[in-house]
């Protein structure tokens, strides 16, 4: 929260004479991030470091996510405000009684793919037989279930599913025929190895109509209730966030690379992360001010999807599920 | 004079070991980059001199959150510490005590920080505060055991002794059983102070800004180019935990010079 | 039990005491229906040969056993009354030092359970060293001692309280004949200016002859009441009590009775 | 319970309340004496007490209630048996599974950490440096393990017994040592007074002096090696009761979760009351067994 | 130096020694020039005031410390080598029991170590166990004995291997007099059946004059050779010897270049 004060004054108090002219205090509020600090959340360092938040009157931490955080358990305890989750993650929560509602839809396509070596001659779905495919497990492994059956596979015995770790190393260890990557990260590691694009085989969820729906923010029922009109000015303030960060690329991944863990990534690699994001956040036809919302035909998909394979065991209430008042700002 | 030059033998042994370690370290690795010639052999095991290298370059930040880490762990370390010693001081009071809790203690080590995370956030809804009891969690086992296997091996002539003086319970553990108990206590905290740095790393992993740990796991999401930066920051873990480990071994020596190990020689001097 | 004893006050009687030792079924019987009575400011010894239950039967007084019949009274107490009040203090057969305190720092471990503060003590400490010898060996460790002067350390520690009762299991057995003898001649001044009540175990049958006012001999397998003598050498024992005619009879006869006891033993074992 | 008193000796009595509330070598053989027994029994039966207590407290939320807990966070037993009802078959091979890799570790782990010791008790000059170094290989988080494991033994049990063995040698290595090297200096005068081998010094003095310590390691080990193998298989394995568990949970399925817990909890304390059992008959001199 | 030792075969030579304890600049002479021969199959005892380095004498013949100058020979070798055959027994001043071994154990430690087969020293053990009047404990532990019990336990451990030499340090104060006197006969007969040599340190003047052939009396502060006494009592000792005059004479005589010393040393001191 000082970065921002110190390198946006301007706007910092530009907005203070204009939005809140009270000087009422910064009201605090905590976003938890999917995973470790990277330009998947471009939008929500972009918002705060140009004080998207502050102009609404929030003071925003950023938490970072890990391998041990389980997104919903820290909204859900309190832990957090507002959190950075999956979408089928979000319905299979609440499936099991979580009171959590989607305030907003950051993604709004797929950004895994199934990866193959073509060395292994798996180039097409049907080759996937009997071969060891690799997931991410919980939620994530259901679109490749999808996956299997759109193409004639039976998931439960054609394939061997693998639990994959958040490392590439099965691929490339040949523990794994076919791993799962987002387009953001694992397929630039894989290309970053050495291994060449044409070496590859890209399987796309979203051409095989079996996408679901991913980053989502998502927040505890009650606390919505009560700070709807925070919850409100956060989520237009991180849309605004991600608007400015696909227009200003170069920018929010000098701000991002502020806040990744030094040494630990380059700012070619986020760079091209944050040009995948921004294909995924605000794909061709979608105007600025569509950013965020929910197209209903991925939402029913998404809850389609996870019906069917059992990832949830009643139907979803998408209208309990996602918070729309949210979005229309009201 | 004699102490400082066997301190120098010791220092200069340790250093010939970690030496002929990284040695080998180096003669593996080539190994399975040149004789061998695995797959990845990067990421099974790199050359040591381009760790070496990445570590020199990337020095300041392993150091910035090498400090971050440490100073999580210790904290956790001496929570963890002094609720082990404590737990073992209170099952010494009583068999019931101790049989009453040893199965919890046993079960509790078994929930992974995972699962027990979220309730502790729950409970007490301040992230701080659960990072640190969690750390503490982590290391007390280890103390318990060896304090209370040290509380519980006192001689029961020392413990008679102090009954025909009327003892109270307090002055019994203040003047007979710590101190008869502080060389299996070390023995604990030697187990459990290089495991606070695991633990802090581990609850690193559950949304922390900075530490060895986020560094270790960022560089290995983000894959091959970040493989030296891995090994680093395992190097960098355990150079912590040794030092936490030497600063027991110093510490034990000079609060309990009574051991037969640390006693002066019996041999006559020259 | 002893006529002469009913006009002076019964500090401590023992009343039919049996002790059993073992798990049920190996239980071993060490003292059985052990009666005897000791008087204020008497000097009692026991005798008896090793392994018939001296030290169980000190233990006993001192409320460090319980015995599994009968009953022992002190200062018309229960003997855990008297201990908690810290009425005795007591001489482990073993020198029972605690190795991480000097010698100065040994003896004065019961008045640092006491309560009392160093400054008040410091000069009696002092002077207790200088009684057992000590004084140049204030500040060493119990490793660096030799047997006998652990043993003075010991007997000096027990003495710190100034008790008026005093149990001694074996106190001098370590020491040389001239150190022995200025103890022995310093138990006696001290129990005269004091007026302590003293048991005592010994092997030597000089030395409780020497000392004692009565001498109870022990017999084994249980242990037993053998028999009481009576040591009519006056209160004040000199050099030349140990040369009187008196003191030559009497040892002479406890060590026929105890000669004969043991014959008697040696038969029933071998 | 009066009338007891009143039959005997007052004073026996007495003394023998005494001897429960300061437990002694003295009390020991005092307790066999057959009526404190009755004085006994409840204070043995008392962990099962506590332990009941415990359950249903949190079976009817007492302990939802005190923390404000929702049963989504914590479910309460009867969710997590109806869990393990219904998932019999997959907990049971599971449990199985994770069984190897955590017998396997341990006794890999536990083995070479003791050797470790052992040689560098031999010579300590050098050896008290080679523990302190293998001490800090504590400071190695499972996070990093578990890759490094899975690049060198691949993604079966080899991997998570190759994380145990980690977790789990320097813990012996460090108690064994200390064990080995505290013992008084007239017991090794002894020996060497016999001119006994290195070989017979170390078998007949410092190994069984060294067994209680050990047998704390043991102890430390046992729940290392469950925590161990259960924590690596969240990251790479697709079976084993760690793997459920780190799915479960991501799933919000509570009861599954906390049975996987529950199970591991038990074979925790079931592994370690062997350890303990194995502990009494092997070293029934050492004190705290008197 | 013993001109009557000529003709006898020199089996121990203690030539010139010295002992200094401590580390530099705090050193604390304990033995000065200590020399005196041992002759094959003779008995000599130590004697001398608490902690004037008689253990510590006793240890430098084992080899168990090194002399700071000066040496000692046994049978024409270091010894060193003699204890590398295992040429002697030693018997410590404390009873030094394995506690993880029965009495039984305890004595066939060395027999073990020697690699003798158990049914070669079966017998043998029970014939000790025996003598020592340990028979009915032999399944005892260290702890559940008495202190004279352990003791005995210590002789019969020395006494298993059989050696040409022993060391034996106070073997017999915690015995009780019947007990002692029984041993005292037993280690006697012992010698002249195999042929021993042994030196004894002990407290009692009458217990070295009964068993010696020659008692060097050493003074303390620090240690040195005060006298040494040959005693002309014959090679058979009865229980007559204790009552005959030269019995008496060398006792006197012992005890007063004793208390000469003593009183020398307390002035000093005091
Ligand atoms: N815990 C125990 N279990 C079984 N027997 C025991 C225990 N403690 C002591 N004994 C037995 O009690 C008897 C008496 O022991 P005690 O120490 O009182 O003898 P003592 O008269 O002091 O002998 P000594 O003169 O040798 O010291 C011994 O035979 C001993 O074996
Ligand atoms: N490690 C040590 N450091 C310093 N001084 C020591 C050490 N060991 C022994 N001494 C000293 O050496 C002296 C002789 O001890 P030793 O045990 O030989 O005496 P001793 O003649 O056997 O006495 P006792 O008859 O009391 O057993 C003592 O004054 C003791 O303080
Ligand atoms: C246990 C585990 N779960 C998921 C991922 C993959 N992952 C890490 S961050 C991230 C971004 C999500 O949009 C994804 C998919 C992993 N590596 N390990
Ligand atoms: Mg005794
Ligand atoms: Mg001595």
């Amino acid at each position: 929260s000082d970065k921002s004060a110190t390198t946006t004054p301007v706007a910092s108090t530009a907005a203070g004479a204009t939005k809140s002219p009270s000087a009422e205090p910064l009201k605090k509020v905590k976003i938890q991030l999917k995973w470790v600090p990277q330009a998947q959340f471009a939008g929500i360092y972009a918002a705060k470091e140009k004080g998207f938040y502050k102009d609404e009157g929030i003071d925003v931490e950023i938490v970072p996510g890990g391998p041990d955080v389980i997104i919903e358990q820290q909204v859900i305890n309190g832990a957090v405000d507002i959190g950075v989750s999956s979408f089928d993650s979000l319905l299979v929560n609440r499936d099991n009684g979580l009171p959590l509602v989607s305030l907003a839809q950051v993604t709004q396509k797929s950004s895994y793919r199934l990866l193959s070596k073509k060395s292994t001659g798996i180039d097409a779905p049907a080759k996937m037989k009997d071969k060891k495919v690799g997931t991410w497990m919980g939620s994530q492994q259901f679109q490749v279930l999808a996956f299997m059956e759109k193409n004639g596979l039976d998931p439960k015995k054609d394939i061997q599913l693998v639990k994959q770790g958040f490392t590439m190393d099965q691929f490339f260890g040949d523990q794994l025929d076919v791993a799962t990557a987002t387009i953001y990260n694992e397929y630039y590691v894989v290309l970053e190895s050495g291994v060449k694009e044409t070496d590859l085989n890209v399987f796309n969820f979203d051409d095989a109509g079996v996408a679901m729906l991913e980053d989502t923010l998502i927040a505890k029922k009650d606390w919505v209730d009560k700070n709807h009109d925070l919850a409100v000015k956060a989520v237009r303030a991180t849309m605004k966030g991600w608007n400015y960060a696909i227009e200003h690329q170069d920018e929010v991944v000098d701000i991002v690379m502020k806040s990744v863990t030094a040494g630990s990534t380059t700012k070619q690699h986020q760079t091209t992360m944050l040009k995948e994001m921004a294909k995924l956040v605000r794909p061709e036809g979608f105007k600025n001010d569509q950013v965020g919302s929910f197209v209903d035909e991925s939402v029913t998909r998404t809850a389609d999807i996870a019906l069917k394979y059992g990832l949830i065991k009643k139907p979803a209430d998408l209208t309990a599920a996602i918070d729309k008042t949210i979005l229309q700002g009201k | 004079m004699i102490k400082l030059d066997r301190q120098w033998h010791q220092a200069a042994v340790i250093a010939c070991w970690i030496a002929a370690l990284l040695l080998l370290w180096e003669v593996l690795a080539w190994l399975l980059h040149n004789v061998i010639q695995v797959s990845q052999p990067d990421s099974k095991l790199p050359y040591l001199h381009k760790v070496i290298t990445s570590l020199q370059d990337n020095l300041p930040t392993l150091i910035k959150q090498g400090f971050t880490t440490f100073g999580n762990a210790m904290t956790g370390f001496l929570i963890g510490a002094m609720f082990g010693a404590a737990l073992a001081i209170s099952m010494s009071l009583s068999k019931t005590v101790e049989h009453t809790l040893t199965p919890y203690m046993v079960a509790s080590q078994m929930v992974p920080i995972i699962g027990l995370a979220p309730i502790l956030y729950g409970i007490l809804h301040d992230p701080s505060l659960s990072r640190i009891i969690m750390a503490g969690y982590v290391t007390f086992f280890p103390v318990t055991i060896n304090s209370l296997r040290g509380l519980r091996s006192v001689q029961p002539e020392q413990l008679e002794l102090m009954r025909s003086i009327a003892a109270s319970t307090w002055h019994s553990y203040l003047k007979l059983k710590l101190p008869s108990a502080l060389p299996g206590l070390f023995a604990g905290l030697k187990i459990s102070a290089p495991l606070a740095i695991t633990a802090s790393i581990i609850v690193e992993l559950m949304g922390a800004p900075d530490g060895i740990g986020v560094l270790m796991v960022s560089s290995l999401y983000y894959g091959a180019a970040q493989v030296y930066m891995f090994w680093c920051t395992v190097l960098v873990s355990i150079a912590i935990g040794f030092t936490t480990f030497l600063m027991l071994v110093l510490l034990e020596r000079w609060l309990t010079p009574w051991q037969p190990d640390f006693r002066e020689s019996r041999r006559g001097g020259s | 039990m002893n006529s002469d004893l009913s006009q002076q006050k019964v500090e401590i009687s023992v009343d039919g005491v049996c002790m059993v030792f073992g798990k049920k079924g190996k239980q071993v019987t060490v003292l059985q229906d052990i009666s005897f009575d000791v008087a204020q400011n008497e000097f009692v010894s026991l005798l008896g040969p090793s392994g018939c239950g001296k030290s169980t039967l000190l233990r006993l007084m001192a409320d460090l056993l319980q015995p599994s019949s009968g009953q022992i009274i002190i200062q018309k107490e229960h003997p855990r009354e008297v201990r908690l009040r810290r009425k005795f203090g007591i001489v482990f057969q073993n020198p029972t030092l605690f190795e991480w305190r000097t010698v100065r720092e040994n003896v004065e471990l019961p008045l640092e359970v006491m309560g009392r503060s160093r400054a008040e003590y410091r000069s009696m400490v002092d002077q207790l060293l200088e009684t057992v010898g000590l004084t140049k060996f204030k500040d060493y460790y119990p490793w660096q001692l030799s047997g006998g002067m652990q043993q003075r350390v010991a007997i000096a520690r027990a003495l710190s309280l100034d008790p008026p009762i005093l149990f001694m299991d074996e106190p001098f057995s370590a020491l040389d004949e001239f150190t022995k003898e200025k103890l022995q001649f310093e138990l006696l001044e001290i129990k005269r200016k004091t007026n302590k009540t003293i048991v005592f175990v010994t092997h030597s049958i000089p030395e409780a002859v020497f000392l004692s006012n009565r001498i109870i001999v022990l017999s084994a397998n249980p242990g037993r009441v053998h028999s009481v003598h009576h040591v009519d050498l006056g209160e004040d024992r000199t050099l030349q009590t140990r040369e009187s005619k008196r003191f030559h009879t009497l040892t002479a006869s406890i060590r026929n009775c105890f000669y004969e006891e043991s014959v008697a033993l040696d038969d029933q074992i071998g | 319970m009066k009338e007891v008193i009143l039959s005997k000796d007052q004073q026996a009595a007495v003394s023998t309340l005494k001897s429960l509330e300061e437990p002694t070598r003295a009390s020991t053989g005092k307790v066999r004496a057959g009526y404190t027994v009755i004085f006994t029994q409840p204070m043995k039966l008392f962990p099962y007490f506590f332990g009941l207590v415990f359950l249903l407290l949190w079976q009817f939320r007492g302990i939802h209630t005190l923390f404000s807990l929702e049963r989504y966070q914590l479910p309460i037993p009867s969710d997590i048996l109806t869990a393990m009802r219904e998932n019999g078959d997959i907990l049971l091979i599971y449990t199985l599974y994770t069984g190897v890799e955590i017998i396997g570790g341990f006794l890999i782990g536990s083995l070479l950490g003791w050797l470790a010791a052992v040689a560098a008790s031999f010579r300590p000059q050098a050896g008290a440096g080679a523990i302190s170094i293998m001490a800090s290989l504590n400071a190695v988080p499972i996070v990093a393990l578990a890759p490094i494991m899975n690049n060198w033994l691949g993604d079966g049990v080899a991997s998570r017994m190759g994380i145990v063995s980690v977790m789990t040698m320097a813990t012996m290595a460090v108690s064994t040592y200390k064990g080995l090297r505290s013992i008084e200096p007239s017991y090794l005068e002894l020996m060497t007074s016999y001119a006994a081998s290195t070989r017979q010094l170390f078998l007949k003095l410092r190994l069984p002096k060294a067994l209680p310590a050990i047998f704390s390691a043991l102890k430390i080990n046992m729940s290392t090696s469950i925590i161990g193998a259960i924590v690596g298989e969240f990251f790479i394995a697709s079976r084993g009761l760690g793997y459920l568990l780190s799915d479960q949970i991501r799933l919000a399925n509570m009861p599954l979760a906390w049975a996987c817990i529950v199970i591991a909890a038990i074979l925790g304390i079931v592994l370690y009351t062997i350890i303990q059992l194995v502990e009494k008959r092997f070293i029934p001199w050492s004190i705290s067994n008197r």
